[in-house]
């Protein structure tokens, strides 16, 4: 008698068991963490002030107008005062998170992407190939990013691009560490093993296997990286490397703002101010709940 | 234990190495080279030509490389063109400085942070944990500069509790002479540091409250407390020495700006001043000493890591 | 019975996580005289574990008792509350839990942690209690108990770190010790010392005990009564002999005719038992057993079946009739077992001089420390259709030579011929399509699947590496692949942590399947799996290998499941073939004194043949790194001379035939009687 | 905000009290580094030379005399210079009061062994350009211990020869400096080439090791009132009245302690707190000026004798042809609004440039004509020459729809439809210049020229904008602008020789004009009075650069009872007039 025709088999009955997709479970632990929802709420909102409210709230954010620079919140037509150089504040907030958010995706991913891809080469192939890639990140972690930063700052010109190159340059190396931490213990899973037993090689084990088996640090460190980025965007304009004006960023608002604490003109300083840290910590709280998700999947397993 | 000292003297060898080239090349792509820098718009070309020749900025790259490698293995590190100084002599004024910053801060944020986390961790998912946890990370998007300006209006102007400045002294007496003075910098600093580290903390410290030698801690009888305090705590603080290693380039990072901020003069000052004159003996050389610090730093990491956790110390 | 030590009554744990609420126990109830050792066995997540720790309160984070009581020593455990159970803790009743490394601490030493339970109960200073900490690990028999004082958990081996938490269990001469799966981890050696040193302290300390292991050999040898537990509830409870003559609920008879051991040797399938547990976290009708049992009706799953009986109880409707009691009289002989290919099959496999030594690194602090001698030099020979069973305990070098064999490690020296061509010459090219004629099958599938990928690209990828077929062409692959392991087609959809246990190793199996290999290395394919699941694995394996003419090698520490299962037994000691042979041969005659010794340390799952003729292993396994000269055995050999130190034993087939042996004092008839 | 560019005198009348510390912040990122008054290349910055003085008084400089700027004062050794043999001669007459501070006098031998030193090692000199001191001057004499004469290569216009040649002159203590190597004996070895190279070495080793300026007893000999205290390597200087000063400016303080900060916002945070007596805002601060003088200090901007421009590249392969266009020029003048930006985004603390000559002060080298914006601020102005000259706007953007060299077309080298474009490089890390330099994009796109700023740090403006030719790689460039504090700072004699000649060292535009070459040659060489004016009006007009707002040296904070002090056009500072009254004494 043999007890394992098809029919018996479990499987239909446990389909009752299976667990929801790994999507849905990761919305759902996501959605739970009180603190992530917040920070996709906020988020919401940033983009929908950078973005749609400049057709809600059109502004003339090229021209200067010296007659209506510095008035106080409040004024006629400016709910939240005028710059320096007579911008409409409101305006010139959403212009300028538009380029924060622009910069710091476009920088946070493209060093997500490069560090993922060295980390994991580096990681998967081991020997010297990762002995030379990681002194190299070594020699670059070595040097703190805010030195680099200075001395880049004393060459460059900044543009969008410039901006987004600089901190991509400095930002790949944690995802790189981190990748190739994953893929030294990836490539020992058995999995990986099995599929070099059936004949595959490098090229399938870093992304077939490597990579999409990181996928879970690699976007949870991914959303802090676009949080670091943000954050490097202002530390750049600190040390006065920002993009070209008339087009702004936070963080150049924020540093030029500086110039007023004295003379009481907070709208020039915390509304920007403010603006960064609300968005990167929303990025924050979005990373640690996406890292609750993954790690839960993780001990289920 | 040797042959390990050995072969990671030679790896931080190596990166050194890379550290010089990095900066090295950074430093030549600046337009017009530092004689423009440092002789400003008066500057005549024959005296842009005359120290250029003087300084070797004439010759090919790699010569010019070569020959600072060689100066610096004999001990000379240059003379800075702003301050009129050796470099080593600077450095020899501002490192102190700087780790006196760095590792009051870092004391002071690892005091607050070990038990913020411990607290969060027992709390977790309560609202002591939400709350504290949106404080961490709300410290870890300010911006160290917008933290230290806060700082400066409320402690510094509107309440005169601290002074604005850090103690200008050249003598490390003199900086504890004038320790008010140092409040605001150290506080700015920590800042940021005890949002890390109480994160990590923190999940170390669930990492931990999962491993099975608590459950068997518990059923020795045993109070939580008292498990927190003598098992938890101390297998959670390794991975967090790990992290003090890994950490030190963004001190270094965070100095630069708080040396700015408050006019203190430490190592990052020095480089921050002279990135903008231009002075590159001193930006090779601090960005050597800071290199330095970080590789050393992850040694005596790896050694401290180990003489804390037994199962790596007795395999040597 | 006198007043009960412990009494467990109507015992509800639920435990509850973001997503739902198990209800882990419904309704357990236990009595435990003082002395008294009560056997907790059943399938994995049948609530033994939470049983055994319910009763001292350490559940799981989430885990509540909603209802019942537990009763020690006259007190109620559960209405007294965390301040109660505290001092009860380790004080008088004292735990020992499975894994011994990860429940130790490890950055304290030994001596702390076995004297921390006396500085909380006893009213001592820390120097007696260190002295009393080091008296306790010399009567768990620790060498060197002073020396050791001082070392950290991970300085010792397996069965060390289990005496130390035993020490830490009964520094304080608990009246009741709790062992949740005290062995599960260890060698059958190690378990063996173990056990005999936990009924040793036992009886001296007149403790009782609580004893869970899923081990039906272990109950049936250490216990005085067994309660068999199913989906949270006790199914059936009785005296250790009443209830291995006469099991009387369904399940029970269904579990003990599943051991292979059980088996009419190599004639018939294993009996099984279909379908899974409960979902606990679900509302529970009726017998919970019903869904599986053949003789369910409509009674069984509407009312819930009590547990009934004072001696022998059990909670079933249709309980096996007393007079019929024998398992094995219930046995369906199955299908001739196909004949074994021994005398007539042409070598598949090869494998001559094999060796492989690992470089040893020594943590960051050392440089890499000499070598470990993983595989010392093996000689063995496959023949195709066969099935050949590697045993040995953990550590010998089964793994070692299976993934050699497999080609995912290189031999430091010696040869592997498959069908006469050495695996070392061949091209590279030759080498990546030779691939597919060997597939290894791992222990766990689990993590031997991406899991990432679905199961169907998981099934489809040796296709895709080898290029075989085009899509539709693989998928009618999968699809058929699917049907003989017994596997819905649908299956392709989900990814492999959507299935059970026994599912995956399915799945596993058929992976290896995929490419047509002709030699499957199968590694430990089911001891992780629980005795039933293990059941149907181990037949499909057999079905396969008929209808598809496999040739297996089978590597597993299980002596039971080799001899159920291989033609060919090779045993492996500290990385050498000691002895090797038909597997019936080397069973009733072992001429080795490692594999005697072994067979005398199994545990038999029935009481009824202990007997005190059989002389188990002592003492442990030198380290790898440093074997021992000559022949590696001889440290713990009872019949060790001086030659066994200076020369390596030659290979020899005293008794004639294909039964080989490598010994200098083989045991035919009169080295047995001196071993005697 | 007008009263902030005239100098304000310094509120005297009260009586002084003796005694008493100043503490004086620093420009930022002003480190003093040199001592030695002969200072090298790199080590020349006005915060040096200011002390220089203050122990070793200079023999010339210049000193504020109504609204004249004049070389001689009771601060300087030397009286006025004597110009004989068609101003081919000049004697130099020396005050006979002043002794070093070892009790030597200070005589005619000490300038000669500072020109010797000078002109042994002119190469390592700041001050020195080919051509001038101390190559002009053909023979140093000395006639008698207390005169000295130069013999020059030609004529020369003696105000500038005085204002700019003679202010560089120094008496060095001879007698105690005049040594080959530590230790070794004084002689005269500086008047041998290779003697005075080896005393210059040893004396520039000396000045090498900052660290000891405080204790090296070589730079205890001073003639000035005030010596060395403490000079700490971070910058910080402390010096203290000279007891043996023999001079008639004796201070009356007891320590002046110059304190240097990296950037003006910690500056400003420590002059808040008290932390300075004499410190700076930033123009953005000025809004706040009734707070500081309602805590007792008064605020006053510090102008510079300096002007402020964007350098426009004659040569640019972009936009060269553009920019030789006078029309195009007068057009992008008329679109500077320099009173708007000097009135908001300075916040008054700056002056708008008017010429080659700083129109702030107002002095004797300035004309009334000079004083006069002839471009003021204009947007129809500039559209009507844009328009007149063939432009006409597309999009928004200017574009040239006549090419061709008439008087009513675009001009030589414009092509048809060539757009109005321009880059423009841009010193960052000030707020106030990136504001002035959005305000001018957006100007002069009101008449359709479109600007872009790119922002650079100074170091690597200035090594952009090199002069170039137009074949040379990197003359791309179409204008640069470094004058955050000021484009060019003058000595006494605002000539303009090293901006606008063609080929001068600063003329980074390659400007080249023969008419100018002309008037500048006669500010230089002619003894005309008039020549300055003469050449100050032609290239107000000219517009070799775009004029640009001149910012203040600094807005100078001062406590109120700190009175005394004198706020030298030219940068220096000289505490030795400035004394404490009563607290409460009113201004
Ligand atoms: N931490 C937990 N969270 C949720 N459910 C749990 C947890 N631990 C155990 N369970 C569930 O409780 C039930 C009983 O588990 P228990 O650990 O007592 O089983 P067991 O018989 O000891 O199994 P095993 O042989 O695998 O140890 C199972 O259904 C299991 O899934
Ligand atoms: N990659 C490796 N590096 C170093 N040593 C190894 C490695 N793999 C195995 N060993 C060592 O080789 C010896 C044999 O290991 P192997 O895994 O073959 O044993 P096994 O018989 O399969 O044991 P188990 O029953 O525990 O699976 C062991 O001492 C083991 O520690
Ligand atoms: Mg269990
Ligand atoms: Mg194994």
């Amino acid at each position: 008698m043999s007890v394992i025709s098809p029919a018996v088999a479990p499987g239909h009955e446990e389909a009752a068991q299976a667990t929801p997709s790994l999507a849905r479970r990761t919305v759902q632990v996501f959605t739970r963490n009180k603190l992530a929802l917040a920070g996709v709420v906020v988020l919401a909102l940033l983009l929908l002030f950078c973005y749609v409210g400049p057709l809600v709230h059109p502004t003339d954010q090229v021209h200067t107008d010296l007659s209506q620079a510095n008035l106080a919140p409040g004024s006629a037509g400016h709910l939240l005062g005028t710059t320096d150089l007579g911008y409409d504040l409101v305006g010139r907030l959403m212009v300028a998170g538009q380029s924060s958010l622009e910069v710091g995706l476009a920088a946070g991913v493209l060093a997500t992407v490069f560090g993922t891809v060295w980390g994991a080469v580096s990681g998967y192939f081991g020997g010297w190939v990762d002995a030379a890639m990681m002194r190299v990140t070594d020699a670059a972690l070595a040097i703190p990013a805010m030195f680099l930063l200075v001395v880049v700052s004393a060459i460059i010109t900044p543009s969008k691009t410039v901006l987004i190159l600089i901190i991509a340059a400095v930002a790949w190396l944690s995802p790189a560490r981190l990748v190739r931490g994953e893929a030294l213990s990836l490539r020992d899973r058995e999995y990986v093993q099995a599929m070099r037993m059936m004949g595959g090689g490098g090229a399938r084990a870093v992304f077939r296997h490597i990579v999409p088996n990181a996928i879970g640090t690699v976007i949870v460190n991914a959303t802090f990286q676009v949080a670091d980025a943000i954050l490097y965007v202002s530390y750049l304009a600190f040390l006065g490397l920002s993009i070209p004006p008339p087009a702004t960023d936070w963080g150049s608002m924020l540093s030029s703002g500086i110039t007023y604490t004295q003379n009481g003109y907070w709208w020039l300083i915390f509304p920007a101010g403010i603006a960064i840290v609300l968005v990167v910590g929303a990025f924050n709280f979005i990373g640690d709940g996406l890292r609750d998700a993954f790690e839960v999947r993780l001990q289920k397993k | 234990m040797t042959g390990f000292l050995v072969k990671r003297l030679l790896q931080a060898l190596v990166v050194l190495f890379l550290v010089t080239i990095i900066v090295f090349l950074l430093l030549h792509s600046l337009p017009g080279g530092p004689a423009r820098a440092i002789l400003g718009p008066k500057g005549t070309p024959q005296q842009i030509a005359h120290f250029n020749e003087v300084q070797g900025y004439d010759d090919p790259l790699p010569v010019q490389y070569a020959d600072y490698l060689v100066r610096l293995v004999h001990g000379d590190l240059g003379q800075s063109y702003k301050l009129n100084e050796s470099v080593s002599s600077l450095l020899g004024q501002r490192l102190p400085k700087t780790l006196i910053l760095t590792v009051l801060s870092t004391v002071v944020a690892v005091v607050v942070a070990v038990p913020l986390g411990l607290l969060q961790a027992v709390r977790r998912g309560r609202p002591a944990d939400y709350i504290l946890t949106a404080l961490a990370f709300l410290a870890y998007a300010t911006p160290v500069f917008f933290l230290g300006l806060i700082f400066i209006i409320v402690f510094s102007q509107a309440i005169p509790l601290f002074p604005a400045e850090a103690p200008q002294g050249t003598s490390i007496g003199s900086i504890f002479s004038g320790f008010s003075g140092m409040v605001l910098p150290i506080v700015t600093m920590a800042f940021g540091i005890i949002a890390m580290f109480s994160r990590y903390m923190r999940s170390a410290t669930l990492d931990n409250l999962t491993e099975e030698y608590v459950r068997t801690a518990t059923a020795k009888g045993q109070s939580s407390r008292r498990i927190l305090a003598r098992h938890v705590l101390r297998n959670a603080l390794i991975p967090l020495v790990t992290l003090l290693g890994l950490y030190l380039p963004t001190l270094f990072s965070g100095a630069l700006v708080v040396e700015s901020m408050f006019n203190y003069p430490g190592m990052g000052l020095l480089f921050w001043n002279a990135a903008q004159g231009s002075d590159f003996p001193v930006l090779l050389g601090v960005t050597l000493v800071v290199g330095v610090a970080t590789v050393v730093g992850s040694l005596v990491t790896d050694i401290v890591y180990a003489l804390l956790d037994p199962r790596i110390r007795s395999v040597s | 019975m006198s007043e009960p030590l412990l009494s467990v009554d109507d015992l509800h744990v639920e435990i509850a996580s973001r997503e739902r609420t198990v209800h882990a126990l419904a309704g357990v109830s236990l009595d435990l005289a003082p002395g008294e050792a009560l056997g907790v066995v059943g399938e994995s997540g049948s609530g033994k574990t939470m049983t055994a720790l319910g009763v001292l309160g350490l559940l799981p984070s989430g885990g509540s008792i909603t209802r019942g009581s537990v009763r020690f020593d006259g007190e109620d455990l559960v209405a007294g509350g965390e301040k109660r159970l505290q001092d009860v803790r380790g004080n008088t009743i004292g735990v020992v839990f499975q894994d011994p490394l990860t429940s130790l601490n490890p950055t304290m030493t030994i001596g702390a942690q076995v004297a921390e339970p006396l500085l909380l109960h006893r009213d001592i200073s820390k120097k007696e209690a260190f002295a009393r900490a080091q008296e306790m690990l010399g009567l768990v028999g620790m060498p060197q108990p002073a020396e050791r004082m001082r070392n950290y958990p991970h300085q010792l081996s397996g069965g060390m770190r289990q005496r130390v938490a035993i020490a830490m269990a009964l520094v304080c001469e608990p009246k009741l010790l709790i062992a949740d799966e005290p062995t599960t981890a260890l060698d059958v050696t190690t378990q063996h010392q173990i056990l005999e040193l936990v009924d040793d302290l036992r009886s001296r300390l007149g403790m009782a005990m609580i004893l869970v292991t899923h081990d039906l050999g272990v109950i049936a040898n250490r216990v005085d009564r067994v309660a068999v537990m199913y989906a949270g509830k006790i199914a059936e409870r009785a005296g250790v002999r009443s209830l291995f003559r006469a099991p009387r609920h369904r399940y029970t008879e269904a579990l003990f005719s599943a051991l292979p051991e059980k088996a009419v040797v190599g004639a018939t399938e294993l009996r099984t038992i279909p379908g899974l547990p409960p979902n606990l976290a679900l509302p529970q009708h009726g017998c919970r057993f019903a869904a599986r049992c053949a003789f369910a009706t409509d009674a069984c799953r509407e009312t819930e079946p009590e547990l009934l009986g004072d001696d022998h109880a059990f909670a079933c409707f249709h309980p096996v009739p007393p007079q019929q009691a024998d398992p094995l009289a219930d046995v369906v002989p199955g299908e001739e077992r196909h004949a074994p290919a021994l005398a007539s099959g042409t070598p598949l496999l090869e494998i001559a001089g094999l060796r492989k030594d690992f470089p040893l690194s020594g943590g960051p602090f050392a440089r890499s420390r000499g070598t470990v001698s993983a595989v010392g030099g093996v000689n063995l020979t496959v023949r195709k259709g066969e099935t050949f069973g590697v045993v040995g305990e953990s550590g010998c070098g089964k793994t070692t030579i299976g993934r050699m064999v497999a080609g995912l490690e290189d031999p430091t020296s010696g040869s592997i011929t498959f069908e006469g061509q050495d695996l070392a010459t061949m091209s590279r090219s030759r080498r990546r399509a030779h691939r597919r004629r060997i597939q290894l099958m791992f222990q766990d599938s689990t993590a031997a699947m991406d899991p990432r990928m679905r199961v169907g690209a998981i099934l489809r990828e040796p296709l895709v590496i080898q290029g075989v077929g085009d899509r539709a062409e693989q998928e009618r692959i999968v699809a058929e692949l699917l049907d003989a392991v017994g596997l819905p087609r649908g299956a392709v959809d989900r990814c492999p942590h959507e299935f059970s246990g026994g599912q995956r190793q399915r799945l596993g199996l058929a992976r290896a399947l995929t490419l047509s290999p002709e030699l499957i290395v199968a590694d430990e394919p089911v001891s992780a799996l629980d005795v039933s699941v293990q059941a149907q694995i181990l037949n499909l394996m057999r079905d396969l290998q008929r209808d598809r003419g496999l040739t297996y090698l089978f590597i597993s520490h299980d002596l039971a499941v080799i001899r159920y299962l291989a033609d060919t037994v090779g045993v492996m000691y500290l990385g050498k073939l000691v002895e090797c042979g038909p597997a019936d041969e080397v069973y009733e005659h072992p001429l080795h004194p490692y594999t005697r010794g072994l067979l005398d340390t199994v545990n038999v799952p029935d009481p009824e043949r202990l007997d005190d003729t059989r002389k188990p292993l002592g003492g442990e396994t030198p380290s790898a790194a440093a074997p021992p000269s000559g022949c590696r055995f001889r440290t713990r050999c009872p019949l060790a001379q001086d030659i066994c130190a200076r020369a390596e034993p030659a290979v020899t087939t005293p008794l004639g035939g294909t039964h080989q042996v490598a010994c200098h004092f083989p045991l035919v008839e009169g080295t047995r009687a001196a071993a005697a | 905000t007008q009263q902030s560019g005239r100098i304000v005198p310094a509120p005297a009348g009260a009586a002084p009290v003796e005694g008493g510390t100043v503490t004086m912040a620093l420009p930022p990122a002003a480190t003093p580094n040199w001592i030695f008054p002969i200072g090298p290349p790199g080590f020349s910055a006005t915060y040096n030379s200011s002390l220089q003085q203050l122990f070793f008084m200079p023999v010339y400089d210049a000193v504020q005399q109504g609204s004249d700027l004049v070389p001689t004062g009771p601060g300087t050794l030397g009286e006025k210079p004597v110009y004989s043999d068609g101003d081919k001669t000049v004697t130099v007459p020396l005050r006979r009061d002043i002794t070093w501070s070892d009790g030597t006098p200070v005589t005619a031998r000490d300038i000669e062994f500072w020109f010797d030193l000078v002109k042994a090692d002119k190469a390592d000199w700041a001050s020195y350009t080919v051509g001038t001191m101390p190559d002009d001057v053909k023979k140093f004499e000395v006639v008698n211990d207390h005169t000295v004469r130069l013999h020059l290569d030609r004529s020369y216009n003696p105000d500038w020869f005085t204002a700019n040649q003679l202010t560089l002159m120094r008496a060095l203590p001879q007698q105690a400096w005049d040594a080959k190597s530590d230790g070794g004996k004084i002689g005269d070895w500086d008047r041998t080439t290779a003697g005075a190279k080896a005393v210059f070495a040893r004396l520039t080793a000396h000045a090498r090791n900052l660290g000891s300026y405080g204790s090296d007893p070589l730079w205890q000999t001073v003639d000035g009132p005030w010596k060395i205290a403490a000079w700490q390597d971070t910058g910080q200087v402390t010096i203290v009245p000279n007891p043996k000063y023999t001079g008639t400016q004796h201070p009356h303080l007891d320590k002046v302690v110059f304190k240097p900060f990296t950037t003006a916002d910690s500056e400003y945070n420590v002059m808040r707190s008290g932390g300075v007596d004499y410190g700076y805002i930033p123009p953005s601060v000025l809004a706040q000026k009734a707070r500081f003088e309602s805590r007792g200090y008064r605020i006053s901007s510090w102008t510079g004798w300096a002007v402020s421009y964007i350098v426009y590249n004659f040569h640019s392969t972009h936009a060269g042809p553009e920019m030789n266009q006078l029309y195009i020029r007068q057009a992008m003048q008329h679109l500077v609004d320099q009173n708007g930006m000097s009135d908001v985004v300075w916040q008054g603390s700056a002056k708008p440039t008017l010429g080659p000559v700083p129109a702030f002060p107002k002095t004797q080298y300035l004309s009334p004509r000079m004083a006069e914006n002839p471009y003021p601020y204009d947007v129809d102005a500039a559209r009507a020459l844009l328009t007149s000259h063939g432009w006409s706007d597309r999009d928004g953007t200017a574009v040239c729809t006549r090419p061709g060299t008439g008087s009513t077309e675009c001009g030589a080298g414009i092509k048809k439809n060539a757009p109005l474009n321009l880059t423009l490089l841009s010193q960052s890390g000030s707020t106030e210049t990136t504001n002035m330099m959005q305000v001018l994009k957006s100007s002069l796109s009101r008449a359709g020229i479109d600007l872009t700023v790119r922002q650079q740090p100074l170091n690597s403006v200035l090594g952009n904008s090199v002069a170039c030719k137009a074949t040379d790689p990197g003359c791309d460039w179409d204008m640069s602008f470094f004058g955050t504090a000021g484009s060019w700072y003058f000595p006494l004699n605002p000539s303009g020789e090293e901006l606008f000649s063609t080929g001068a060292s600063a003329n980074f535009g390659n400007y080249s004009s023969p008419e100018a070459d002309k008037l500048i040659h006669a500010v230089l060489y002619s003894s005309d009075q008039d020549a300055m004016h003469a050449y100050g009006e032609y290239l107000s007009e000219q517009l070799p650069v775009m004029w640009m707002p001149n910012p203040a040296y600094q807005v100078s904070v001062i406590r109120g009872d700190l009175r005394g002090v004198r706020q030298n056009p030219t940068a220096t500072f000289s505490p030795q007039s400035w004394y404490y009254v009563k607290k409460g004494a009113d201004q």
